[in-house]
């Protein structure tokens, strides 16, 4: 079994397969956007509170979640690098932290241009928007940390440990809203029960959520690719790989 | 003193990469027991990264290091306490005296017990400072109490780096008398240095990388 | 139909704060996939070089 | 076996505790500093008493956060520097124990001194009983968690480049979920409110921080040396 | 002989700068730093928004004095203990002139970021015009002062062991009354009333510092290398 | 090259004191142009304090040095920039390059503009790791780094801690080159070090300490 994934997890293997993982994750994503944005700002009502300016959900909401859930790949797939030595793994967390910072970015920043209109401030230090800050400084960290080890073996695995103590702080953000009385939205969405929250926004809604997730895979492929590459240059595969394309 | 196998150590094709740079590749070497290997080398030929793969501080691009038969690997804490690494490094610490730094490297290594510490400092003619701090020594003398490790420790294995950078004729001459003996107890060593080594009756190996 | 774009576009008043939303997120995620394909080509072309160089020796 | 243990332990110990003592800064600095941060407010604020006195169990928290990961710093570095890290990895004792005595040895000379502070400057600044009270259970339970996260991720940054203030920008967010349930605590017990919740949190993140950080400083520290 | 004094001027600014640069952590450490300094108030104080404004401007300048203080380790310690201090000491310039340089850069990599990294902040936190303002000056007035008089005393205690302690009660007496003078003016300025006072304050502490700093460095190092 | 007068440097009656303690006493030797005076003596016999005091760095209890018959002490802005100091630690930065290094010093020595700092490099054998960070380079690369120094330098006087340090067979031979070298053109040299130095055509003065 063990021989099984590794064999697959091969660098080479793993190279050839991400390519077309890529194609299909980035179309599938591409179509979902589309839908999403045009079911956003088009198809979905005006909330009678909050009016147009709602329309920014789609794009938050998303954010935000993706902020939470590449932190947890990103601690998951360096746990199983620290374990296991798959050295795709160590790749895949090393290529996540980017893209979970650049979430974690956007979701401050429609957050705040969110915030401005409802609350009239662009920053009020509520428990979730400090929180999801501290989330940004933990990627921050991660990438910090990375770049300042310069063996890539070592600093992947150095990497691993610090995502893994650093994931006790996402329950903290995530039910930030419920341990504290803040000015942010409590849980509509993820009620999973009952969703509090219209259909006609709940379906570009999760359009937008699930285009996001499609771009997360086929981003964080794209760069493994390249931290691939690089980290096997004097590999018989790649000099293979690059000598034929070469041609 | 020991029991007589052959080949205790044994390194095996290894392969050392730094930053992106191939350092030395195929390097191997086997040595019994009361065997010393002496390391020699230009600058920057890798002499200190192979002793760092030899005592499991670092791990090689390819090949291994076995001991007594089995990769070091496979029990590295098992095998880890038959070692004794002196770096360029001193490893003492600065703000304690000679006698307190061998007091702590006693407790962690496995230690002759019978050879009071205070007898290995005067071996290594360091009885009149064991109650100055560190710092207040001179170069030398801060290698002298590094040496003197060497007096309290059973490690069968002894991997020196440069040991006699700084040394006075008299501490070479220590040291290599301390080499010597080891060996003929049956001990191993591996040293890298410039020098010419003098150990009566001992076999030495010698490898330029 | 004019006004309607314009409409659109005003977005209740909420222009601003709407539309640079949108166009920050449009903007990252363009970045990050923009950022490991040019990353590629650099390393692909120097692994080139290098593969090159070794089939001269 | 078991008494060597033990023996190791202490001579860990005590060669940690003189070496703090000699370097008399390296626990004075942490103190001072402590001192420094939390009379800087009364001139930040002006002196509404009132208003001081709210904030204060806050402040001498952040206080505390700060020094103690100022002091951090003398955990690991001179050991590194010098060699012995080294020694100690290849010493034939589990890594694990060492560390549980340097980690021992960083909280006696840190964090405890800390706390101690902290009452003194609280009666001083007479914040009533329950703050005191609180204050003083949430660092008996939070401070320890400091000195062990600190020395996982200090492990990680020794040696670094830099490291010093990489140490505290990978590690103050960190610390946070500490800071967060003390002052939730404190604030609670003030209003009147139950507490046991943040109290049972801080306990179950002191029992994780002493069963993970022995393990995770070692694995750090091994990875340095790769 | 001028032209060659403002080469050598050049050159260390250079080093020094380049070395800040290429340890890029040390510029933005510092930074970093700071904002997670600021950041963790609000968990220690609750987040009542009118206290948080109200304090603002002094939790900024706090922030800053400690990021200065954290971010002097760079300017001496590793040329004392690489031995580029003796090298410096023994080149045929005049030491004053190389440690103006040391101090230009120091504040260049540290100070100059903090004071955009203020008004940032103050900004985004929707501080009033008058505190900015007010903000923007007292730091370009006082983070030189504490650049020069972190030098010297840097100097006086670069590696010793255990020269932390007198680091700080040294640093302490010359640091705080920048700050003091710089939040009475933010606070004085927000208030309508006159701030020139202050504002000449800070200018005599930094023109004092500026004549001052170099020679008491210089000196310094002199008496550490005797 | 150098005018040629008697007793250049000159120590008289040197005293040394560290702590509470005795280093040395009542040292005294003249160098004329062109001399090099190689100190010997066992560990913590006060070599590297002398050194120190030769190069204004220390100040004896008692005694003083002569330079060019006037006390150091009298201009040591002056006397500064014609001594060499190259003390146990290389005085390099570990984040610079080799290249980047010889800049600050040149810039900070009365260098010898016409020797370019490439072919100084060149002449220690470090043109490959020209550009890689100090800290990636290896003990011995590090000491060559740092005595490439004396390539660019007019000083007259050298005075050199134990050079040879980690130095393998041929960096042993070329520094060795360069201080005869040095000599023949009347330049002065004070070297602490064990071993035997080889200097054709160089009057070779020891002390012992
Ligand atoms: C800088 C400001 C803000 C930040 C950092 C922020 C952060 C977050 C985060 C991290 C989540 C995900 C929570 C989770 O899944 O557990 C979230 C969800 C959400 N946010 Fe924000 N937010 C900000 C401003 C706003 C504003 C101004 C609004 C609306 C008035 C808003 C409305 C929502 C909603 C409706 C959700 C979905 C909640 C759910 O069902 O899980 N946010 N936000
Ligand atoms: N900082 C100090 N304070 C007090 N005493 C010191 C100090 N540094 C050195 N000493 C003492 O001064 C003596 C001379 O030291 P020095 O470093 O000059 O010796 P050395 O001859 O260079 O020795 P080595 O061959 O070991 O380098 C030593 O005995 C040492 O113990
Ligand atoms: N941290 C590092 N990163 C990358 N390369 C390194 C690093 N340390 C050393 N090297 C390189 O590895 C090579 C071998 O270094 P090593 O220290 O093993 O040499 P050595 O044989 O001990 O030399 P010396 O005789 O100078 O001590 C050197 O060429 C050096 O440039
Ligand atoms: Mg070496
Ligand atoms: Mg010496």
């Amino acid at each position: 079994m063990l021989r099984h994934i590794n064999q697959f997890a091969s660098p080479k293997n793993f190279y050839a397969l991400s390519c077309k993982l890529v194609h299909y994750f980035g179309g599938a994503c591409l179509l979902l956007f589309v839908a999403g944005v045009f079911g956003g700002l088009l198809f979905s009502p005006p909330d009678y509170q909050q009016g147009e300016s709602v329309r920014i959900i789609y794009v938050h909401v998303p954010s935000a979640w993706m902020s939470l859930f590449v932190y947890i790949v990103m601690a998951g797939a360096g746990t199983i690098g620290l374990i296991w030595r798959i050295k795709i793994m160590d790749v895949i967390a090393r290529s996540s932290a980017p893209l979970g910072a650049s979430f974690t970015f956007l979701a401050l920043a429609t957050g705040s241009l969110w915030g401005k209109p409802m609350w009239g401030a662009w920053w009020v230090w509520d428990a979730r928007l400090t929180s999801e800050l501290i989330l940004l400084f933990l990627y921050l960290g991660y990438i910090a940390l990375q770049s300042a080890i310069e063996d890539p073996r070592m600093a992947a695995r150095a990497g691993a440990i610090l995502a893994l103590i650093g994931i006790i702080n996402i329950p903290i953000i995530h039910f930030s809203v419920e341990w504290w009385s803040t000015l942010h939205q409590g849980p509509t969405v993820s009620k999973l029960d009952a969703p509090s929250i219209h259909i006609d926004m709940l379906i570009p809604l999760l359009l937008m959520a699930l285009a996001y997730m499609c771009y997360f895979i086929s981003a964080v492929l794209m760069r493994a690719r390249c931290d691939l590459l690089a980290l096997e240059r004097n590999s018989a595969w790649v000099g293979e790989l690059i000598g034929e394309r070469s041609r | 003193m020991y029991e007589n196998t052959s080949a205790v150590l044994e390194a095996v094709r290894l392969k050392c990469v730094r930053g992106e740079r191939l350092i030395f590749e195929n390097v191997g070497f086997q040595l019994c027991s009361g065997e010393v290997l002496q390391i020699d080398g230009p600058n920057g030929s890798g002499k200190t990264s192979l002793l760092r793969i030899l005592c499991g501080l670092a791990v090689a691009e390819e090949g291994e290091v076995n001991w007594k038969g089995r990769s070091i690997n496979d029990d590295l804490a098992e095998y880890v306490r038959e070692v004794n690494y002196i770096g360029h490094n001193n490893g003492i610490k600065s703000e304690l005296t000679p006698l307190e730094n061998l007091v702590v490297a006693r407790s962690l290594m496995s230690s002759n017990r019978e050879f009071s510490l205070m007898e290995a400092l005067a071996q290594m003619n360091l009885s009149d400072i064991a109650d100055i701090p560190v710092r207040k020594l001179s170069s030398g003398q801060c290698r002298r109490v590094a040496l003197s490790r060497l007096l309290i420790s059973q490690a069968r294995l002894w991997i020196l780096d440069e040991p006699f950078t700084t040394l006075d004729d008299n501490g070479r001459h220590l040291v290599q008398d301390l080499i010597a003996t080891h060996a003929r107890k049956g001990g191993n060593a591996v040293i890298v240095t410039h020098e010419s080594l003098n150990l009566p009756e001992v076999i030495l190996n010698k490898l330029t990388l | 139909m004019l006004p309607e774009i314009q409409e659109f576009f005003h977005m209740g008043g909420y222009a601003f704060y709407v539309w640079s939303s949108y166009g920050l997120c449009f903007i990252v995620l363009v970045l990050n996939i923009i950022i490991p394909l040019c990353r590629e080509k650099v390393i692909i072309r120097s692994i080139a070089i290098q593969v090159h160089r070794k089939q001269q020796k | 076996m078991k008494s060597n243990l033990l023996d190791v332990f202490m001579t860990i110990l005590k060669r940690d505790l003189s070496l703090g003592l000699s370097r008399s800064s390296e626990i004075a600095n942490p103190l001072i500093f402590f001192f420094i941060v939390v009379m800087i407010f009364p001139f930040a604020l002006g002196p509404e008493s009132n208003l001081l006195q709210r904030i204060m169990p806050g402040v001498i928290w952040i206080a505390v956060l700060l020094s103690a990961t100022l002091s951090l710093d003398m955990m690991f570095r001179s050991d590194f520097e010098d060699g012995s890290l080294e020694l100690m990895l290849l010493s034939r004792y589990p890594m694990t124990l060492l560390i549980m005595a340097k980690i021992t040895a960083h909280w006696l000379l840190t964090g405890a001194p800390l706390i101690l502070a902290s009452i003194f400057l609280g009666v001083l600044l007479n914040l009533p009983v329950e703050s005191l009270l609180y204050l003083f259970i949430t660092m008996m339970l939070g401070t320890p968690v400091l000195s062990m996260v600190g020395s996982a991720v200090m492990a990680l940054t020794v040696g670094l480049r830099g490291g010093g203030v990489l140490l505290a920008l990978l590690i103050l967010p960190l610390y946070i979920p500490v800071l967060i349930f003390s002052i939730a605590a404190i604030d609670n017990a003030i209003l009147g409110l139950p507490i046991t919740g943040e109290i049972y949190i801080l306990g179950a993140l002191l029992v994780l921080a002493i069963t993970l950080a022995p393990f995770a400083t070692s694995t750090s520290l091994r990875i340095r040396f790769g």
